[in-house]
């Protein structure tokens, strides 16, 4: 057992770490929670090293040197876009350590057998996480393929590496042999390429988190293993959030979990049959909240989807709550939006929206670049990008809001239906554009909550 | 009692209908009826028979003890009134001197709506209230079918066309019920008047109200302003005048001529086509140019002097009068028998004549 | 190890908890904040290191460290890069 | 090109104002303003001088190579043209056949704003949008205007008033414009028409579609409909029609007479003060009983039909309007030329005579 | 040591509680929270005896069948609006439990100072809390006075009995005498009694809730007596969990939590200087909300205020959330509201009210009486009864709508001023009236997310 | 004992985080519930009692386990009988 002052150190870095997940899951307190999570490393760091370096000190800190030297830069320096495969680099690395960790631990000590299935579990996973990672980070960085890579016969060859998996593990803890471990270590690794390799470009991300929370799984076990309450309760917090994570984010994107890790191998039939397909973004009511809450400058570019929802009362409301929060919030109103001349005047007189805030095509377009978030509302063919670009479009010609040129656009539509002109909207497919499937009116009524709770 | 049908110029009311008829006999009154009585407001003959009244080919007057009507009668008829019998209407003294006289030399017992004290009780019987509804819905009618715009707002194809300004004087029903109706056209609409609490009716009404400098006044009614106020007044709407594209003046003093608000110079500041609607042309205009039932124009402006505007919508200007006239008619009645308690704050306040004297202090002065 | 399994119970709910309701937008800097997080192996890098007597343990433990501490700094950097947006806007 | 002042009787629009002058010129072209053509939507010559154009005394016809107006030409003025002249503005061709013969044998390349095609980029030149809306607007206001009853609901000391009940039949551009101006005037509105788009459009304005059991259209317009349907449309009609206070007709077929939708039988059955606004008055009318500018009594209810309602509200209608045309122009006009591109979809499509033939097959075929 | 499968019940236990509150957070699951807390305690319980009960195992029986023949029918047979009281005197008994349990364990076993420690926090905090909820009880049962007691000086006797609880409670760990403990035990019955004497009747739910996070204290310390990890993770869990539900109770009536327990000192001499007064009772936005979301029918009155708010669309939003619960709402539309005839009907069509909902005196008073809950918006002469009882009131004879004989009546307005009559209301100070002062739209909009939070 | 800590330290967040969004509507039930269970203390209570060998150790703990008893029975009927209000009232 170590000292209390080491393991008090320990249990206050383990709060900084509830704290700094709790703090990540709010937009006001993440940077804050990032920050405070990196101070209880910090302290557990250090109190690791003047409790635990009892021999190789000086090493130890070259290699923690060398470590940063790596790290930060690679982190500063990276693009934005490239952040994912960069997370996933990082979190490879995580489960390599747990797995050496846990290797070397095997060697020194000769512990129960509850000891070695910690062991066990903890090579494996880290095996599978290390792996994995390299593999999702070759696809993101288009180093390989991204599309969904299915070897012949691919299940089967999962399905004997799994099994091989399952009967070195108890020999391990049966015969405490290393090199049954290596061996194991080796599976781990076949299994982590087998398990990201069918995962289509799309999914990564959420591969990426599955894989997150396996390292936190192995940094558990690897507490076990050292007998360490820190990284039990690290490696568990991380573990269980990137789980419940991994969840959100695939019901964000509207897919069951299982569908995407293995879906692969249905998908890709059905594929082949229909053509290429064009990916879009759909975003949760609290997504969008959280653009417009965070805005400086909102467009509502108001349609015929507006009026068949009867949604004037609940954009206007939507609009003053922004503005209380000191957003600036314009309507868009479109020469032939709706069915009749006229028909969002109608509407959002109605509902009292003043007649300053009405602004016409010339009004907006020259600034909207500076606009941070464009609310289209049941509009579709007026904010067209085809009517300007798309000589060969039936709509060719008409003036249209360029929303496109906005920092970021919100859809509000029920479905992806062309609207009146029967033209598909490219702008739906654009990687700025948030689409909130569902009748305007309820999607309005849910962002009013979701804003007010920011 | 008897109700006769309206014989003044353009009069299209009537003072009662069928269910105000019901009420009166279901209150042990006999009621007849004049033929004819509700042509405009497309009551026939035979749905009073069926209410119960009985149908007279002539006036009633001197034949029925109490006269339910709309506008006073001519004094003539009034001629025919004997010893106690009552008559219930509108009549303004100051401009019915001649009939004044007659209801006093004949001993009839008169009450003018006009003067209905505006408590809370009488709210019932408050005809100046319902017909200056209807007067306030109709002036914004007469003014936007007179416009040669668009009252609300229109963002199309050939371009988009402003929301029409509007400017109300006078906050009074009329002036508020105007303000109401030009904002559900989508009118942008300011308005003013000297009473203080108008400031907080008008933006109850989502209108926006004009803070003059001037001294506001408490109270219900308007008292007089001096000339030299009414001046200052003039001088500081002059601008929003110029500004409007309609403006609807509802301005009135009780008892006393309309306040001058709008001079043929305001006029010629407003932009062509501009449209004027006075409601109060009737007793002098707030508009220097109106004439009751004309349309005057000034330049390239339309004014429209309102001539009583109630009547251009008759069946539920009759409608709300009726009950009016019933309500208080039927507060004088005990057990069928018409008996007013002129000692009632509020049937004592609206009673102009009785038993040979003017009670209204005002017109008493006045003959 | 009973108090140990109690721990990992109850963290296993504070981890749920406290994620349960982030917004998507959250999503992706929770994740390599989590990432960073579970960087902590390198506190068991530290101590196995620091037990080694030199061969292969060593450096494997030094492997371990270094893997480790890229794991915690570029996370924590990563992270912190990711929430710059949520700066001007404070409330 | 020139703009002559209209000379139809009671035509108050005018197809330029001084600011699509500007745009006019701005492109290039020489602009001819007929003195006093402007004076309906209040605009002065000197304005159009301003605006860059020259004022001439007579009607530019013969003088001109572009005229633009908002009602076709009289036949005796289109012999004035020359081989070549263009003029655009409103061409009914079924109804102006004289007209298109002398325009034929002029070799006048003429454009109909009637014949434009509905497309996506024809909309900023769709005039018959714009003065659909005018139309719609006014036809509120013209039932209002004359119904006896208000529009809206009150509740108030003297009783409640309900809303009025506003039907409206034909949801094209005018139709919903009814829709609108009535619910914000207060109505209960509900509407049918034969489109199947149409449902969902009416409710998007907060009114209730009658649901008939008869088969819908799809489609920019209605198809002709055959007189059985019509038969049975009259059948299912006419018991909301019956219990409508206003009912506001705006259903029209391109090309052909209005179908009957309110037949005498129907008129007789609404409640006496009812209003009938016929917006297809001119093309035959949706009312059996209707008349183009006359306001027709059957039993006690009214049947106005309109005729040429825009031209009521003539500053907004022009400037609609001479937007529109301008836009038309200027589609066809490069450099300063006015050169029209006959494959062009829209200018194609709506060019009715060139070189001495009719390019619009249905018209070629009454000839 | 416990053996491992008792532990284990113990874990399964705790998390069974875990559950339970969690269940307990949502309407929905809330019973099933209940049913799974007490299925934990169940095996919790049987665990303990079955390997705890080493003697007196028949007699423990007994004493547990006692407490359930007592426990069981009281709270079967209590009527529901004495069910506060119920709670305190159970949660007290529970911290007498606790207190009692230390005190037998500190006389059997001779352990640390840090068990000491434990002991002596869970004897004190049993201690108040157990005197403390049985005064908190008898408050609500209207034994003594429900209005807060202020002893002479009684801040200075407080702080005396505190300070002789601070001295007592480091000799008993010092000396481990018997005696000094239980002489602690009467201290910490003396601070409860002095710590609730002051909180007046309606703070009194507040009082309980913190006392029963007391309780949770006191049994998590003394699971560190026993060294039970159950009763540890127990405790702390309903004393966290209490102390932030007093917190949430505190905000819900609008009140930090601070003035509730100490307010009473200031607040009594201010209700001094005053003269008899009539009393309002006026309410949170939650209480009202509550109201509103479990009502069957809801009468609207709208009046002047608000026009003046133009709060037409905030009330029509509500009405018709109130709707999508199921619940009929009406609006009552008087023939003068308002300042100019029409004025609400103006109002309302312009947010869209269908006009089926306007309902006319004649309509409503009659069945007035199956009105839940009567929400006047603003209105004040229009549902004076004044009118309708008072002939010296000067508008006596104007008909009113009679909300008085609704079941419970909501007055929106911004203060106690009088309408456009200027006479006084005295609806307003009936018992069954709750006035939300503040301005109507503002209020609106607030019930409107506090009835969809519900 | 340190090993308690964490698990008490976690327990607290574990508490705080469950009941953070509780409606108000359910905070009376809900501090019922938790009142509830804080009566386990009834299981120290029988594991004092089961240890006693008799005299005031014996009768205190009996004392103990019939309060505890009260708390936890009482405490879990009382809490079901007021959620009985969302029997009828589904969502
Ligand atoms: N203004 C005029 O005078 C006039 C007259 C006739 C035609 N038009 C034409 O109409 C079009 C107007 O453009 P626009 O952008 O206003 O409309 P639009 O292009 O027709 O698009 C409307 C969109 O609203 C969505 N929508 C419908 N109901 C909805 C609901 N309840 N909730 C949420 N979304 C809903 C539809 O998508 P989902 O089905 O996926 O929900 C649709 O894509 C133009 O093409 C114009 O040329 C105009
Ligand atoms: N309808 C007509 O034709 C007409 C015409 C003239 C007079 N009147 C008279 O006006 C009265 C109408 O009755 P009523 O019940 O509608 O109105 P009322 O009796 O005047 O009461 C209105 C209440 O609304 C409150 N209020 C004002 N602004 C508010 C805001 N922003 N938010 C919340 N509350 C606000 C006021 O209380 P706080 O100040 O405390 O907020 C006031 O007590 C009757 O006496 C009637 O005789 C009617
Ligand atoms: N007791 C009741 O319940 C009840 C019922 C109906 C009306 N009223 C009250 O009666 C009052 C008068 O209503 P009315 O419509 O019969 O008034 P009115 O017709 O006599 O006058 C119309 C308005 O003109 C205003 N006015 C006078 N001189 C003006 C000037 N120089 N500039 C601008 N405005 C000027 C007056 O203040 C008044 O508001 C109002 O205060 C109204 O609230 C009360
Ligand atoms: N492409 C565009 O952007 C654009 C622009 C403006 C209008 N439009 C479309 O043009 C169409 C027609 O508009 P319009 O106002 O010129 O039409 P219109 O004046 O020709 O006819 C009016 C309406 O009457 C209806 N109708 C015909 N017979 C009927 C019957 N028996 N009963 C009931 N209704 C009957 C028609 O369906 C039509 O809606 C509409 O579909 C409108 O959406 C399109």
């Amino acid at each position: 057992m170590s000292p209390t002052w080491v393991q008090l150190a320990y249990l206050v870095a383990a709060l900084c770490f509830v704290l700094a997940l709790k703090g990540l899951s709010t937009p006001r307190y993440a940077r804050l929670g990032n920050l405070v999570g990196a101070a209880g490393m910090a302290l557990a760091v250090v109190t690791a090293y003047a409790h635990g370096a009892v021999h190789n000190g000086p090493l130890i800190l070259l290699a923690v040197a060398a470590g940063a030297v790596v790290g930060v830069p690679a982190a500063r320096s990276v693009k934005m876009t490239a952040i994912p495969q960069m997370v996933a680099l990082f979190n490879g690395v995580g489960g390599a350590a747990a797995a050496l960790v846990a290797l070397v631990e095997f060697v020194e000590v000769d512990g129960s057998a509850l000891f070695d299935v910690a062991t066990v579990l903890t090579v494996l996973i880290g095996a599978v996480s290390f792996s994995g990672s390299v593999v999702t980070f070759l696809k993101l960085q288009e180093v390989m393929t991204t599309r969904p890579v299915l070897l012949p016969a691919g299940r089967f060859v999962g399905a004997g590496v799994a099994l091989l998996g399952l009967a070195l593990a108890p020999a391990v803890v049966a015969t405490s042999s290393v090199p049954l471990l290596v061996a194991l270590f080796a599976v781990g690794l076949a299994l982590g390429v087998l398990f990201v390799l069918p995962v289509g470009g799309a999914d990564v991300p959420i591969a990426i988190s599955l894989l997150n929370a396996f390292t936190g799984l192995a940094v558990a076990a690897s507490g076990y293993v050292l007998g360490n309450t820190l990284l039990i309760v690290a490696g568990t917090l991380v573990g269980a959030s990137g789980t419940i994570l991994t969840r959100l984010m695939a019901q964000a994107m509207g897919r069951p979990l299982a569908n995407i890790l293995f879906g692969a191998f249905t998908a890709a039939r059905a594929a082949a049959a229909g053509g290429e397909q064009r990916t879009v973004r759909s975003g949760t009511v609290e997504d969008v909240a959280i653009l417009l809450g965070y805005a400086h400058s909102v467009l509502v570019v108001p349609g015929y989807g507006l009026a068949v929802a009867q949604a004037q009362h609940a954009v206007r409301e939507l609009a003053q709550l922004l503005e209380k929060r000191g957003i600036r919030v314009d309507y868009g109103i479109h020469p032939v939006a709706g069915r009749m001349p006229g028909h969002m005047n109608v509407l959002l007189a109605e509902a009292d929206v003043p007649y300053e805030n009405l602004k016409e095509l010339d009004d907006v377009n020259p600034g909207m670049g500076s606009v941070d978030v464009a609310l289209v509302v049941g509009a579709n063919d007026v904010v067209n990008p085809g009517a300007r670009d798309d000589p060969a479009s039936p709509i060719y010609g008409m003036p249209i809001f360029e929303v496109d040129h906005a920092k970021a656009v919100v859809f509000m539509k029920r479905s992806m239906r062309p609207g009146f002109a029967g033209v598909d909207n490219g702008l739906l497919y654009h990687p700025k554009t948030t689409l909130l499937f569902g009748d305007a009116k309820d999607s309005l009524t849910k962002l009013l909550t979701a804003v007010k709770q920011l | 009692m008897g109700i006769p049908a309206e014989s003044r110029p353009a009069e299209r009311r009537v003072a009662a209908l069928p269910e105000t008829v019901a009420l009166l006999t279901g209150a042990g009154l006999a009621v007849d009826v004049q033929s004819g009585a509700g042509r405009h407001a497309h009551v026939p003959d035979a749905a009073y028979q069926a209410a119960g009244a009985t149908v007279v080919p002539d006036h009633p007057a001197g034949a029925a003890e109490v006269l339910l009507s709309v506008q006073p009668l001519d004094p003539e008829r009034a001629r025919l009134l004997r010893e106690g019998d009552i008559t219930i209407g509108f009549l303004p003294p100051a401009a019915e001197l001649d009939l004044v006289r007659v209801l006093v030399e004949r001993g009839v017992t008169s009450f003018s709506l006009d003067l209905l004290p505006r408590v809370t009780r009488a709210q019932g019987m408050d005809a100046l209230s319902s017909q200056a509804l209807v007067a306030g819905y109709r002036a914004v009618l007469v003014a936007a079918e007179r416009l040669p715009r668009f009252l609300p707002m229109f963002t199309t194809a050939a371009g988009t066309v402003p929301p029409a300004k509007v400017l109300v004087l006078g906050a009074g029903v009329a002036g508020l019920q105007a303000i109401a109706t030009a904002r559900r056209l989508g009118a942008v609409v300011e308005a003013y008047d000297v009473r203080a609490a108008a400031a907080e009716e008008v933006r109850s009404l989502g209108a926006r109200f004009l803070e003059l400098s001037l001294e506001t006044q408490s109270g219900v009614y308007a008292a007089e302003q001096s000339e030299d106020f009414l001046e200052r007044q003039r001088e500081l709407i002059a601008e929003r005048v110029a500004a409007s594209d309609v403006v609807i003046c509802t301005a009135a003093v009780p008892g006393r001529r309309a306040p001058v608000l709008v001079t043929h110079d305001m006029l010629k500041a407003m932009a062509p086509g501009s449209v004027v609607v006075d409601l109060a042309a009737e007793s002098g205009g707030n508009c220097a140019a109106s004439a009751p039932g004309e349309d005057v124009r000034v330049g390239e402006v339309l004014v429209h002097g309102a001539l009583n505007l109630p009547s251009s919508l008759p069946v539920h200007a009759s409608r709300l009068y009726a009950r009016n006239a019933a309500n208080l008619l039927l507060a004088m009645t005990e057990d069928g028998v018409v008996r007013p308690d002129l000692d009632d704050e509020v049937i004592g306040g609206c009673c102009l004549t009785h038993a040979g004297r003017v009670r209204h202090g005002p017109t008493g002065e006045l003959l | 190890m009973i108090d140990l399994l109690t721990i990992f119970v109850l963290a296993v709910f504070v981890g749920f908890e406290v994620v349960s309701k982030v917004s998507t937008i959250l999503h992706t800097p929770l994740m390599s904040g989590a990432n960073a997080i579970h960087g902590v192996i390198l506190v068991g890098a530290i101590l196995i290191t620091g037990r080694a007597e030199g061969g292969p343990e060593l450096a494997l433990g030094l492997a371990a460290v270094f893997l480790a501490t890229v794991n915690v700094v570029g996370g924590f950097v990563v992270t912190d890069r990711m929430l710059e947006m949520f700066k001007g806007h404070k409330r």
